[in-house]
């Protein structure tokens, strides 16, 4: 019981850390927390289904496709709503962000309806045993993509020119400024980011809960607290907090009663930030005068 | 030792003391006045002839939310906490006043300010727990505490889920009122909670919440105690919330974990606060009436209203970031510094040489 | 009689040694400055006074009464008021505000006030009187109405100054009152000091990088360096004081 | 051909007019310290240079080129690169990734790696660290790696904000050797906005004082060294006759 409820738990952890990564990518750099992000993913796996659906393209091409539009989608983000007002106080940023959420939620609805869409499922449905637990062939092969995409990140921001320069913004931007570095460009670069991730988690989620404009909602949440385990800050933190998140909601759910398994996620955040303001693993910040 | 600087010093000069009491006469002479007209505009309302029955339900639907948006504004416009949480606020208020009426027969007025307290309790206590919260993840944390509360009231067995409670007709000292009384009593409690605001942003209490939001550093020096203040913006943000919500929750006699359980009102009430001017007496006011009308008319379009909603946010964002009311009430202010000047007051306090200041970097 | 003692106050950055044992003392009633090169630790050891900044070791006393463990706000209840370098004002709220939240400590009963008892009233009336002596005193009282941004940085320095005044204090820390001023401007200010000091009793530790007004006011000096005491005494002793000369001016390399 | 031109420079910041009119040259080859206590406006003529606030008055050439238009990173590419002041790292990055964000303007990957060698010889310690984060490094070693990170910009000006603030002399007689070394093999300008007088004057071909944001006095660094008027902007006026 315990093994299958870990492993439940890092399936559903492995889908919030898509969208805690972009959540700290985006508030390292623009100090905005993207209210968005659900719509990002939710607009991905739309789109998805669209290109299967109605176009007919394959299911890879499909997901590349829809990962390329949401890059975009985020960089228009970047440039129509979040540039115009940069210099503003973070509530105007943050508020901006939920403008665009409206904005995306209204237009998935129009376009395609309030009700839900079933994703074409693209593995076999049937469970399968591994590491003595059963699991669904789905959930493997999304944990697969998320350590794949984890990867890629960690070479992009280890070993690449802009991934370097993406984290040297986060330190210091005017410092960045200094070196060349052209800042707006990293910000936008940071969005598009945010885009793929968010084009990810989305059509990576699709087949398992089902496509709508809120389908997103639940997983954004949990997003932004696991976020929080790395003090807004740390990528590994927030990696790490998804799957705590995962795997304490799976272990509520499965000891304490199906009830607990939503709250839980709320109360460790209350607890967390209460006790550990700057997260698990968050940089502690001098208290400067 | 020093006896008293302020004491020791030489008299204040009675024309700045003069200047001083006309500025902030002026200022609160047209608070009266708008607020004079606004009440009373809304008092004939529901007399008026044309006026049907749905629209008196609907004005004091928006009556609530503009109260509930008084709460946000004195947390996140007046103390510079943003809070992505009052809708969880709304819910105490308005589950408190339900379960009393349901278990205990309480009626409307004391439900509300039952409803008040309880909530203003949990404010309390999410500020104690908050105390070193600011910015982006004081915006989580509250949103963290509405799901958490939206939990609570989908999954305790006593708050009855979606099945919802249903109540009994509303009274007040022992008279059954309708929709057309219960938007008088809505009425009657906004014109006092607007009282308190006003009386509070302009009291030391209010100044030390502004100072807070303004510069911590800066407050704590001069003596402001982060601890009671903070807790005290989260109490009374909360308790005139949670009267909000237990009107909210009578009105329609029936409460359900369907529409308290949501993130929903949580959003729409920082909307509200921020599109209205969330630092001004009358920005919620504006704000509650647009968050409250847009979904409204737009019921048939319920998408195209979402994507107006934002739109309208972000148009305000760029253009009046300090809100709506912000935008109002700059030609009032032009006017009243014009007025001053006429008056030969003190042409002085329009502008005057500063001392030559020098560089430094 | 000792005002303000501090003893062995060690502050560490990491790996930075922000203070090194420092210890001052300042007698009541005086003006004692504290100066040292850039980075030396004296906006370090301004915060640690005023209990903005924890330190690990040492000792701080305000009037014999041991204040280790007192918050910045409850310093301004002894009686220590503060203005910060790099001016911490309300930007967007009005001077005669800013000047109010100085005498925070007056405001009495937070509940009667907010609720506008009359009583409270009453002393809402004793504040702005308050505000606007000191106000006066500062010629502020044309800036009363303005918002604190729109002021040019002389002005905003006397609002930070007037706001620290607000509070009656009996003593005052200063950072730096004098920089980015002109001379005209600076020599108001260095009267004024002189004035709350000499006529008022306003005990002060000053830190200051215009050594003029150092020099001219201070009744005594500490200078320190690399976060630890480097000199102290006179004016006229420290000037001539060859460590203090050669620390200001980079110690000659071997 | 003077390399450096900056002409009757005003700049605010915020409402502080921090320079006041502003006016020096440095000559290619030559190493031009900039002298001044706090709050004498030697930052802001460092941001002013180097692109982040603007001149309000006043104009600044570099190469015959007008830089007061030009964005920092124009302005790098032109060939200033600026050694902030503050040790300013990029914490969170290796030692190497620091040094490849100085190289951020320019896309020869080979000239790149060569001077990452190249400066790596001129810092030894910092050889040992590459793989270290900026933030672990002592301080005398953050401040070789901005040094080192100005560097490979392959400048032809290298811009100094106080390179000795708040480090131990022995240290910043290291760093100053080697500044040294890097004007006398390579030819490079090198201005250093300073507080520290001595060794300043010490290292400096030529020198200006800068009060309230004006150039008072300015000389050779031997004629400064004799100035009683140096001492006197540092100690305030009573020193002078003090130090006299």
């Amino acid at each position: 019981m315990l093994g299958q409820l870990l492993m439940s738990g890092l399936a559903a952890g492995s889908l919030y850390a898509l969208t805690a990564v972009a959540v700290v990518v985006v508030f390292r750099n623009t100090r905005t927390i993207n209210l968005a992000q659900g719509d990002f993913a939710m607009m991905g796996a739309f789109l998805a289904l669209i290109f299967i659906k109605s176009l007919g393209l394959s299911y890879l091409f499909a997901l590349g496709l829809s990962v390329v539009c949401i890059m975009a989608l985020g960089v228009l983000t970047e440039r129509l709503v979040m540039r115009p007002i940069a210099d503003s106080g973070w509530l105007t940023l943050f508020t901006a962000t939920l403008g665009v959420y409206y904005i995306l939620h209204g237009v998935s609805g129009w376009l395609w309806g309030r009700d839900t869409k079933a994703f074409p499922v693209t593995f076999d449905p049937t469970p399968i045993h591994f590491l003595g637990t059963v699991v669904s062939e789905g959930h493997l092969i999304n944990m697969a993509w998320v350590t794949a995409i984890g990867a890629l990140l960690y070479s992009f921001f280890r070993y690449t020119k802009q991934g370097i320069a993406m984290r040297a913004v986060t330190d210091d931007p005017e410092t960045a400024q200094l070196m060349g570095i052209p800042v707006r460009f990293i910000v936008m670069l940071t969005w598009a980011m945010a885009g793929f991730l968010g084009a990810f988690a989305g059509i990576l989620a699709a087949p398992i809960i089902y496509v709508a404009p809120e389908m997103m909602d639940e997983v954004l949440i949990k997003g932004y607290v696991a976020a929080v385990f790395g003090g807004l800050y740390s990528i590994p933190g927030a990696i790490l907090g998804a799957i705590l998140i995962g795997v304490a909601e799976n272990l509520a759910g499965g000891y304490l009663g199906a009830h607990f398994k939503t709250a839980i996620a709320f109360v460790m955040i209350v607890i967390l930030l209460a006790f550990r303001p700057q997260g698990l693993i968050g940089i502690q910040k001098r208290r400067e005068v | 030792m020093a006896e008293s600087i302020t004491t020791t010093a030489a008299p204040a000069p009675s024309g700045s003391r003069a200047a001083v009491a006309t500025l902030k006469n002026t200022f609160q002479m047209q608070n009266w006045v708008l607020a004079g007209l606004f009440f009373a505009a809304c008092f004939v309302f529901p007399l008026l002839p044309f006026v049907e029955g749905w629209m008196v339900f609907q004005g004091a639907f928006i009556i609530i939310y503009i109260m509930a948006a008084q709460g946000v504004s004195i947390l996140t416009g007046y103390t510079g906490l943003v809070t992505v949480g009052h809708g969880a606020f709304l819910a105490i208020g308005a589950y408190t006043a339900a379960l009393l009426m349901k278990y205990t027969g309480l009626s409307v007025i004391p439900g509300m300010i039952a409803g008040g307290l309880v909530s203003a309790v949990f404010g309390l206590a999410l500020g104690l727990v908050f105390l070193r919260l600011a910015g982006a993840f004081m915006a989580i944390g509250t949103l963290g505490f509405a799901f958490f509360i939206g939990a609570i009231v989908n999954n305790v067995p006593i708050f009855e889920g979606r099945t919802g409670i249903s109540l009994p007709p509303n009274t007040v000292f022992g008279f059954e009122i309708d929709d057309f009384g219960f938007y008088y009593v809505a009425l009657v409690t906004l014109a006092l909670t607007t009282l308190f605001v006003h009386s509070l942003i302009r009291s030391g209490v209010g100044r030390a919440f502004k100072a807070l939001r303004d510069s911590d550093k800066a407050a704590e020096s001069s003596g402001v105690n982060r601890l009671l203040y903070r807790t005290l913006a989260f109490s009374i943000s909360a308790f005139i919330t949670g009267v909000a919500g237990a009107l909210n929750g009578l009105i329609v006699n029936y409460i359900s974990a369907e529409v308290y359980g949501d993130i929903w009102y949580s959003v729409d009430l920082l909307v509200a606060a921020v599109v209205g001017g969330s630092a001004m007496l009358f920005g919620p006011f504006l704000g509650g009436f647009f968050v409250a009308m847009v979904p409204f008319y737009l019921e048939e379009l319920a998408d195209f209203a979402f994507i107006l909603k934002g739109v309208a946010l972000i148009a305000v964002l760029v253009l009046a970031p300090a809100g709506v009311a912000e935008v109002v009430a700059r030609p009032v202010r032009a006017w009243r510094q014009r007025k001053l000047l006429e008056a030969g007051e003190s042409p002085e306090l329009a502008d005057a040489p500063g001392p030559p200041t020098g560089g430094g970097s | 009689m000792t005002h303000l003692r501090c003893e062995g106050i060690t502050v560490r950055f990491g790996g930075v040694m922000a203070c090194d044992n420092v210890s001052i003392e300042v007698p009541e009633g005086k003006i004692v400055g504290l100066i040292g090169p850039n980075g030396a630790g004296k906006t370090t050891l301004f915060n640690v006074l005023s209990r903005f900044q924890e330190y690990e070791s040492g000792h701080i006393t305000y009037r014999d009464q041991n204040v280790d463990r007192k918050k910045p706000h409850e310093m301004i209840r002894l009686g220590m008021a503060r203005t910060f370098q790099n001016l911490n004002l309300f930007g967007e709220q009005s001077t005669l505000d800013n000047i109010l939240i100085g005498a925070h400590r007056h405001l009495g009963n937070p509940l009667a006030n907010m609720f506008s008892l009359p009583g409270a009233r009453r002393n809402e009336a004793a504040l702005v009187d308050k505000a606007l002596a000191v106000a006066d005193m500062l010629h502020l009282n044309h800036q009363l109405d303005k918002p604190v941004k729109s002021l040019s940085y002389g002005w905003r320095k006397r609002v930070e100054l007037a706001r620290a005044l607000a509070a009656d204090p009996e003593m005052i820390l200063l950072d730096e009152p004098v920089a980015g001023c002109n001379d005209e401007a600076a020599a108001e200010l260095e009267e004024i000091v002189r004035h709350v000091n000499r006529n008022l009793g306003v005990t002060m530790l000053l830190v200051e990088h215009d050594m003029s007004m150092v020099m001219k006011v201070c009744d005594y000096i500490y200078v320190i360096n690399f976060g630890a005491n480097l000199a102290d005494g006179t004016p006229a002793e420290v000037q001539e004081n060859a460590d203090v000369i050669a620390a200001y001016l980079g110690e000659p390399t071997q | 051909m003077t390399l450096l031109r900056l002409r009757d420079v005003e700049v605010n910041y915020g409402a502080v007019r921090a320079l006041r009119g502003i006016s020096l040259s440095v000559e290619p080859g030559t190493v031009v310290a900039l002298l001044g206590a706090n709050g004498a406006g030697k930052s802001t003529i460092q941001k002013a240079i180097s692109g982040l606030l603007k001149p309000t008055v006043g104009d600044i050439e570099f190469d015959g080129h007008r830089l007061n238009s030009l964005s920092p990173r124009e302005i790098i590419r032109l060939g200033i690169a600026t050694v902030p002041e503050g040790r300013k790292i990029f914490k969170d990055l290796s030692v190497s990734e620091n040094l490849r964000m100085g190289a951020y303007s320019r896309s020869d990957r080979a000239g790149i790696a060569q001077d990452q060698e190249m400066v790596l010889d001129l810092f030894p310690v910092l050889k040992e660290r590459t793989k270290q984060l900026g933030g672990s490094l002592s301080g005398g070693e953050q401040q070789m790696l901005t040094i080192a990170r100005g560097l490979m910009a392959r400048p032809r000006m290298l811009l100094l904000d106080e390179p000795s603030l708040g480090l131990a002399p022995l240290i910043i007689a290291d760093i100053f050797r080697i500044l040294k070394k890097i004007n006398a093999d390579k030819g490079m300008t090198l201005l250093i906005i300073e507080q520290n007088v001595h060794v300043a004057l010490q290292n400096a071909d030529y020198a200006y004082v800068l009060q309230l944001g004006r150039v008072t006095v300015e000389g050779t660094a031997k004629e400064l060294q004799e100035n009683r008027e140096v001492i006197a902007s540092y100690m305030g006026t009573q020193a002078h006759a003090a130090a006299g």
